[in-house]
């Protein structure tokens, strides 16, 4: 076997005293597809920062050498490091709003990088960045040079990034969880352009990910970080089927999967919640005297929740979902339609009806960091779901709230702040808050999404263990289809505003009608089929 | 764009009004009356009622205030009741020292702030960090009026390097002109530097922790490319927002600095305005200086998507 | 790339200011021929003479214009455009003989045409001139007709006799009745720019900036030296520059710096920045004016002779004067200048601090510490130190003081509404006593700035301008003297000494008490 | 590191501010209002530490005076531009639409107004005493605090844990309070100490233009303002006061920083 391309021996990083990556050793060949896995604060992005020598301010290189086509990385001065930097090793980041620079042309930031490193004039850097364009598959490469990256959607901003990446044809190829942010569709459209643009140049790729999922599909070989510790690493077909370590088994069973056939939710069971033709209107942008045409971000929408059901609402970004989510809860004001709940009119006038309304239908974020009030109590953040409920103590209310924060797994948190705990903890804090005041219905947006894996198994399953127990309906809004075998009853696929398709999970999962809704399906990371047999029982 | 400029403006009318009503009555309010400052302490009660009525002081205020709005927007704002110079003039020939001072000042304090903000904060924590921030924090806890005093008694009456009094328009003599406005201007820009060294330091530190930069060095490119492209570009636009509103308020706000440099400027003749209660020159500066306050925050508007082209002005 | 411009740019225009103050000398813009260049604290209010003015104005203005009489420095009134004049026996008529050869700075000779055309001016109704109040029925005495029987010979007659009409058209705030050419005034009616007989013709006025006059080659001094605002005035240099420089620091800089020949009305504060400098002289001369509180003895506590009494008897005018004035005032008890030639034994005693009769007169009155508000401004920045000194020595007599301090334009529209308890005041020079009197004296109910309106003053104040006799004045002074002292309707405290800095090549620079600044007949050594 | 040298600087500076304030309470070296017409300008000396003014008071005891004053003014002055300013700038930017329009119009308009200007003004008007400075100060600064407010209720108020007051049914003026206003908090503390230093800067410059705290009562700014014309031969006299200023700024705008480094979450660590 020749030397490999890039090997890393006993990178150690610290920040001040603490030590944030122990003795990391590994090695990709040239022209090698590698995984880096692992939960936020494994350490694994400072892993592949460190190759570069770009460690942030503050950080530290403490130990260990980096040996990259043949030159020791350590030993170099800034300046030899600046040749190797996108010549030799480019980096995609996850972030693709903030990894192109608002202010500057496509075109200059494609240029820079091969005026530097390869000298060539003008009409020749244009016509390369043509070319790549043209092969990351943008629609109209020639306007695009002279655009903005705010012109461009996400999905298509990680092609640019891209595009400016491989145009130097760097030996390797850094991408620090590249689609992350991205949306499903998208995320396999960029990966599989990453995977063929590699392959066709040679390029080793070094892929930072916690998504199993993509690792499986688009890697050969894969390490697993534990807390800044290489836990496992080999084969990734092997690694997945048989994880040796706990943890690595641990991330591998968390991946949401079906777990037997639910209750089927009686057909004579009443409906709870009616969104009969729906429309939501964004303001236009100002004029000179009257505001311009709004934009229709839901349209026409029409569903049913009946009591005790969980239904999926999925879309891609952009689809409206959120919207309709917020809609449903009087949050967002309709533009035409009703939205009924126990066949009464939401937006009717009355104190008393809203109240009781608040109290019956409640919301779970995505984000458990923003949703919860920084500088209030756990017991306060749960209790004040309680302030609107009539004829409560307040030993009352706090034995309730005790109570709700003891079935998800919080007891005695009460006087907690939420900045000392983690994020699923947070989340549990958000559920608590929901459904303390026994509500019928739960919007639940996005809840697990911005979890770690491991995290989202638990948090899932609690909300799951909490329907059954309590039966509230719940319209639960992913854009995971995964996430939606594994709960929902029904599912309603949103697009552009409008409902494409509905029906029971099993029939929609069986046989897609909608073209949209098989495009989403197949984009879904094959874990589930390139593992079937192997995922330990549960 | 041409709307958006319209329309702009069209929302500049309430706040304009609402200026010219307080500045009219305000003045207004003050005891003292223009007549008896004019006729000095000797003063005949038959000539000081005559004066009254020549300025239009013995009708209602609200009177008073409808014939100056409608001289207003025929474009003639009066004429002061000292000199008997029309308002218009007075502030056209004012608000040019006053604006050749406050220009040069904020230009070079903005240039002086974007290099070294953007350089403190490149070497954030280091000793040249230090050393920026201290002077900038020494320059926001010093009064302007003292630094000009201090460099007034250093260079004009120490070293006697540059004059200490007087001013001469541009017109006359450009070269000679500036030689007046030399420690004015240094006074100004030593004391607004600060502030914008402070905000350009702390966009630069935001904008150096994103990703597109540590993408700029993940391609190689240089520092010195990094921070002039890549950093500066977008860490200014929010330090621009902070001149246009400095300008804004330099442009009626430097009285303190015109009284010590005895600069006949825009501040000082508002001051003696008020000082000598004469009301059409007040009213006329106030309105002024409000009016050039909406022009340089539309221009800062209409600059912002330079820097920043996610901002659209439509 | 905009990094890199905005670097080059600001390298450019460092260097080019640092380029500009290290190689170039400041160079004044000094037009052809020896300038003189002196500061006003203010921009003057107009061009016509007495008619929309104040002192600065006054100042430059007699430079350009002069009227038929002009005082002269000991207080007299002597010929100026009039050669000599005579009184008819019943004291009405004024006949004025006009120097020969006079011309207007136009060219145009001046004639009694010219003299009758001005006061006719100055007379006419809706006129704003200073003096026309005292020319008309309620004053001394009303203008009945001026007559021309040839073209040197002016005839004013008056409605009754006036002692003081003289002096009346001699007065520096009336513009010393200034005789201007026709063409001054545009065919519009309106005042263009003031076509005099002075040595210096009118040249440019850059509002709040500088008037400039210029050498009238055709000027034709009296004979014999200056004296006062007249005698024989030259013009010893090709141009006058006074600039406007309110602020005193700066108008010392700029001295200093020798950017100003002449800095007249030095504020006390400031000598001592000024004094011993190198290059730099100074002349004074006491100023006939009066600074000192005016109280209204009507007001709440102060309607209390005895506390008035108290108050005056807490001062110690000397101290203060000293302290206030920097040493260069004249400590004064009586409203008659120091330097009058009325200011006799009678007037010249101080009022002596006497903390312990000022304590029994206090409490003799009843007084509980009610405060007495002193307004004070800082026009000119003395009332206010004067205020802060009185307020502490009257604190140690009980009495309790609180200063309010008030912008000039506030503190003026209360001493004109009378609406106060007790204010520092100060009236500038009055050449005549009875001037002086005049603007403490009179009806308070038709006129809120007198102070003084006892019957017996003004019945004296009366007698003072009815007689010419010296003798039987200066009894009826030295008896207004008694009653100012003894009813306290104001407190004098100070006159001031005008100091007057020069740069040391200017030559033949004379003060006098009348605050004026007189360019005519100085020069400059080595003229650049 | 470093910060924390600078933090510290800002407490020793404002620490040895309130030693002085609170010592100046209890002793001063002498009656800082009692003049002495025979020893006037005299310079730093055993007796006189800091010299004696031109009416021979105590420098050192009327800067110390002065240091009580001019800090209760701008305590005064921001407490209620800061209050007022909150309350407005809290109502525009939760409640938005009209209120927001009308507010913000008057807002501008007295943006508009060169603030040294207005308070001039204002001061002439209510006539010269330290109220009408708190006052006419607080009003000239309300505008910049209202904005400042404002910004930072906009972007709370998109925040999820205000949408879930709403969700959980409470009031407006509920979720204002107890949810808006904790966590507009940090910015109006951050500007609260910047507006402090203004504060004494501008009552400095009304002195400065003549129209400050009446006597006999010293601030800095009149001290400042009253020592001008002896800047050239009694220069201790603008000294000290202008020291007390530099360093109280220094001081308060030290703790500013510190202040805002640690509400400020990407500041940490």
């Amino acid at each position: 076997m020749t030397a490999p391309l890039l090997a890393v021996e006993g990178l150690h990083i610290e920040a001040g005293d603490r030590v944030l990556l122990e003795g990391l050793s590994f090695a990709v060949a040239a022209g090698e597809r590698l995984a880096i896995v692992g939960e936020s604060g494994s350490g694994k992005t400072l892993a592949t920062r460190a190759i570069p020598g770009l460690l942030a301010p503050g950080l530290r290189r403490a130990g260990g050498t980096i040996r990259f086509d043949g030159r020791e990385l350590t030993a170099l001065s800034e300046a030899e490091l600046r040749g190797v930097r996108g010549a030799g090793v480019g980096l995609v980041f996850q972030e693709p709003m903030t990894s192109l620079n608002p202010a500057l042309t496509i075109g200059v930031q494609l240029a820079e990088g091969l005026k530097l490193h390869r000298g060539l004039d003008d009409a020749e850097i244009r016509r390369r960045s043509l070319d790549m364009l043209r092969r990351v598959q943008i629609a109209d490469p020639e306007g695009c040079l002279a655009r903005y990256p705010h012109e461009f959607s996400g999905g298509m901003r990680q092609r640019i990034m891209l595009a400016s990446v491989l145009l130097l044809q760097p030996r390797l190829l850094i991408a620090d969880e590249p689609t992350t942010a991205l949306d499903t569709l998208s995320q396999r459209e960029v990966l599989r352009l990453m995977v063929t643009l590699t392959q066709e140049m040679g390029t080793a790729l070094l892929l930072i990910t916690h998504d199993l999922g993509l690792v499986a599909e688009y890697t050969e070989r894969v390490i697993v970080l534990e807390k800044g510790v290489l836990v496992e690493a080999g084969e990734t077909a092997e690694v997945l089927a048989r994880p040796k370590h706990p943890y690595t088994a641990k991330l591998v069973g968390s991946l949401p999967h079906k777990q037997g056939d639910r209750a089927a939710i009686a057909s004579d069971a009443p409906v709870l919640l009616r969104i009969d033709g729906a429309r939501v209107d964004y303001p236009g942008k100002p004029g000179l005297f009257r505001a311009g045409a709004p934009k229709r971000v839901i349209d026409d929408v029409t569903l049913d929740v009946r009591a005790g059901e969980i239904v999926a609402l999925v879309g891609a970004s952009g689809s409206g979902k959120t919207t309709l989510g917020r809609a449903t809860l009087g949050l967002k004001p309709l533009a035409g339609g009703r939205i009924l709940f126990d066949g009464e009119d939401i937006a009717a006038p009355g104190r008393a009806r809203e109240r009781a309304f608040r109290r019956d239908a409640q919301l779970v974020f995505q984000d458990p960091f923003s949703s919860l009030p920084p500088h209030w109590r756990i017991g306060a953040i749960v209790g004040a779901a309680l302030r609107h409920v009539p004829g409560l103590s307040a030993d009352e209310r706090r034995e309730r709230v005790r109570a709700t924060l003891d079935d998800v797994g919080l007891a005695g948190f009460e006087d907690r702040r939420p900045h000392q705990m983690s994020g699923g903890q947070r989340q549990r804090v958000a559920i608590a808050r929901a459904i303390v005041s026994q509500p019928r219905l739960i919007v639940a947006d996005e809840p697990v999404s911005a979890l770690d894996v491991t995290i989202q198994l638990q948090v899932l399953t609690l909300l799951q263990r909490l329907q059954r127990d309590r039966g509230f309906a719940c319209l639960f809004i992913t854009h995971d289809l995964a996430v939606v075998e594994q709960i929902a009853d029904r599912v309603i696929v949103l697009a552009q505003g409008r409902i494409v398709e509905q029906g029971s999970t099993d029939a929609v999962f069986a046989a897609p009608e909608h073209d949209y809704t098989r495009r989403l399906l197949a984009a879904s990371p094959a874990l589930t089929g390139a593992m079937a047999g192997a995922a330990p029982g549960r | 764009m041409i709307a958006y400029i319209l329309r702009r403006l069209l929302l500049a009318i309430p706040t304009l009004f609402i200026v010219a009503l307080m500045v009219f009555f305000l003045v207004r309010l003050i005891p003292g009356d223009p007549a008896q400052v004019m006729l000095g302490e000797g003063a005949d009660p038959a000539a000081l009622a005559a004066l009254h009525a020549e300025l239009g002081l013995d009708k209602p205020v609200y009177v008073q205030f409808a014939t100056w709005l409608g001289h207003v927007f025929t474009g003639d704002l009066g004429t002061s009741i000292t000199t008997g110079e029309p308002v218009a003039t007075l502030l056209l020939t004012r608000a040019g020292t006053t604006g050749v001072v406050v220009l040069v000042s904020v230009g070079l304090a903005t240039l002086i702030a974007i290099v070294a903000g953007t350089v403190a904060a490149w070497r954030r924590g280091s000793g040249l960090d230090l050393a920026v921030m201290g002077g900038a924090s020494l320059i926001l806890a010093v009064p302007s009026f003292w630094l000009g005093l201090l460099l007034l008694l250093v260079f004009g009456v120490w070293l006697r390097w540059l004059p200490v009094v007087g001013y001469i328009p541009f017109s006359e003599d450009p070269w000679g002109a500036m030689l007046f406005l030399i420690l004015p201007i240094a006074t100004l820009t030593i004391s607004e530097s600060g502030v914008l060294i402070r905000m350009m330091r702390s966009s630069a530190i935001d904008v150096l922790r994103l990703d597109y930069v540590t993408h700029a060095r993940a391609k190689g490119l240089a520092e010195r490319t990094v921070l002039a492209r890549h950093v500066f570009p977008n860490a200014f636009a929010p330090t621009l927002t902070l001149v246009g509103l400095t300008l804004g308020r330099l442009f009626g706000g430097i009285a303190v600095i015109e009284t010590v440099f005895t600069l006949p400027g825009l501040g000082r003749l508002m001051v003696t305005g008020v000082l000598s209660r004469d009301y059409p020159v007040v009213q006329g500066c106030l309105l002024f200086t409000a009016v050039i306050y909406v022009l340089v925050n539309l221009a800062v508007d209409l600059l912002y998507p330079l820097f920043d082209p996610r901002v659209t002005v439509e | 790339m905009p990094m890199r411009k905005a670097i080059a740019g600001l390298i450019a225009v460092a260097a080019v200011v640092g380029v500009g103050a290290a190689l170039l000398h400041p160079k004044p813009t000094t037009p052809a021929g020896s300038v003189l260049r002196s500061r006003l604290n203010a921009d003057i209010a107009s061009s016509d003479p007495g008619m929309k003015r104040d002192a600065n104005t006054d100042a430059v203005l007699l430079h350009v214009t002069e009227g038929l009489v002009a005082v002269r420095e000991d207080g007299s009134v002597g010929p100026m455009l009039a050669n000599s004049w005579t009184v008819s026996p019943d004291g009405r008529t004024y006949r004025f003989t006009l120097r020969q050869g006079i011309r207007f700075h136009n060219g145009a000779p001046l004639t009694s045409a010219d003299v009758k055309w001005s006061l006719d001016r100055y007379l006419a109704p809706g006129s704003r001139w200073r003096c026309k109040p005292d020319l008309s029925a309620g004053g001394i005495a009303a203008v009945t007709a001026v007559d021309t029987p040839d073209p040197a010979t002016v005839e004013i007659v008056l409605d009754r006799p006036a002692p003081l009409f003289l002096a009346t058209l001699a007065r520096v705030d009336c513009g010393s009745t200034a005789i201007t050419h026709r063409d001054s005034v545009g065919p519009d009616g309106q005042w263009r720019y003031p076509i005099g007989t002075g040595p210096f013709r009118w040249g440019e006025w850059r509002h709040n900036q500088y008037i400039d006059l210029i050498r009238y080659a055709g000027y034709r001094p009296l004979p014999g030296g200056p004296n006062g605002n007249g005698g024989g005035k030259r013009a010893l240099v090709d141009r006058l520059r006074f600039t406007v420089i309110p602020d005193g620091s700066a108008a010392s800089a700029a001295l200093l710096r020798g950017s100003l020949d002449v800095l007249d009305a030095l504020a006390p504060n400031e000598l001592g920045t000024i004094t011993g400098a190198p290059g730099i002289k100074l002349d004074s001369a006491r100023s006939s004016d009066f600074y000192g509180i005016l109280i209204q003895s009507g007001a709440p506590v102060l309607r209390d002779v005895r506390m008035r009494r108290a108050l005056s008897l807490s001062l110690d005018v000397a101290a203060l004067t000293r302290v206030v004035t920097h040493g260069t005032g004249v400590p004064d008890s009586s409203p008659i200048p120091a330097v009058d030639s009325f200011y006799g034994p009678a007037e010249r005693p101080l009022v002596k601090r006497d903390l312990a009769a000022a304590r029994a007169l206090v409490a003799a009155s009843g007084y509980r510490g009610e405060p007495i508000e002193l307004l004070t401004s800082h026009s000119p920045p003395e009332f206010y130190d004067a205020a802060i000194l009185v307020q502490a020595m009257a604190r140690d007599a009980g009495i309790n003081i609180r200063v309010v301090d008030l912008d000039w334009a506030s503190h003026l529209a209360r001493y004109s509404s009378g609406d106060y308890q007790a204010m520092m005041f100060g009236f500038s020079a009055r050449l005549d006593p009875s001037q002086m009197f005049g603007v403490l004296i009179g009806d308070r109910a038709t006129d809120p700035r007198k102070v003084w309106n006892s019957p017996a003053a003004i019945d004296l104040l009366h007698q003072s301008v009815v007689t010419g006799d010296r003798a039987a004045r200066q009894q009826v002074f030295d008896a207004l003297d008694a009653r100012f002292r003894a009813e306290v309707p104001a407190i004098a405290l100070y006159n001031t000494r005008r100091v007057t800095a020069l740069r040391a090549p200017v030559t033949g620079y004379r003060s006098w008490s009348a605050q004026t600044q007189r360019l005519w007949n100085v020069g400059l050594r080595n003229v650049r | 590191m470093r910060r924390s040298l600078h933090t510290l600087l800002g407490f020793g500076l404002v620490g040895a501010l309130v030693v002085v304030v609170l010592v100046g309470l209890i002793w001063l070296p002498y009656d800082p209002l009692t003049i002495d017409l025979d020893h006037t300008l005299a310079p730093p000396s055993l007796a006189h530490w800091l010299g004696t003014d031109e009416f021979g008071r105590d420098v050192a005891a009327r800067a110390m005076l002065g240091a009580r004053i001019s800090l209760s003014i701008a305590i005064e002055t921001v407490a209620i531009a800061v209050v007022a300013g909150t309350a407005l700038g809290l109502v525009a930017g939760f409640l938005r639409g009209w209120t927001e329009r009308v507010l913000m119009t008057f807002s501008d308009a007295l943006l508009a107004f060169p603030g040294i200007l207005l308070a001039l003004a204002l001061v002439a008007v209510l006539g010269s005493s330290r109220h009408s400075i708190v006052i006419a100060l607080a009003i000239a600064y309300l505008p910049a605090t209202i904005r400042v407010v404002r910004g930072a209720v906009i972007s709370i108020r998109e925040r999820e844990y205000v949408e879930a007051s709403r969700v959980a049914g409470d009031g407006v003026v509920y979720t204002m309070v107890r949810h808006v206003l904790p966590n507009a908090l940090p910015p109006i503390l951050v500007l609260a100490t910047s507006l402090f230093g203004w504060v004494v800067l501008s009552e400095s410059a009304l002195s400065f233009l003549g129209v400050g705290v009446p006597p006999p009562l010293p601030t800095w700014g009149n001290m400042l303002a009253s020592a001008r014309p002896y800047m050239y031969d009694a220069s201790w006299l603008s000294i000290a006061p202008g020291l007390c200023i530099v360093a109280t700024l220094l001081g308060v705008n030290m703790l500013g920083d510190a202040l805002r480094d640690r509400l400020d979450p990407r500041e940490a660590s």
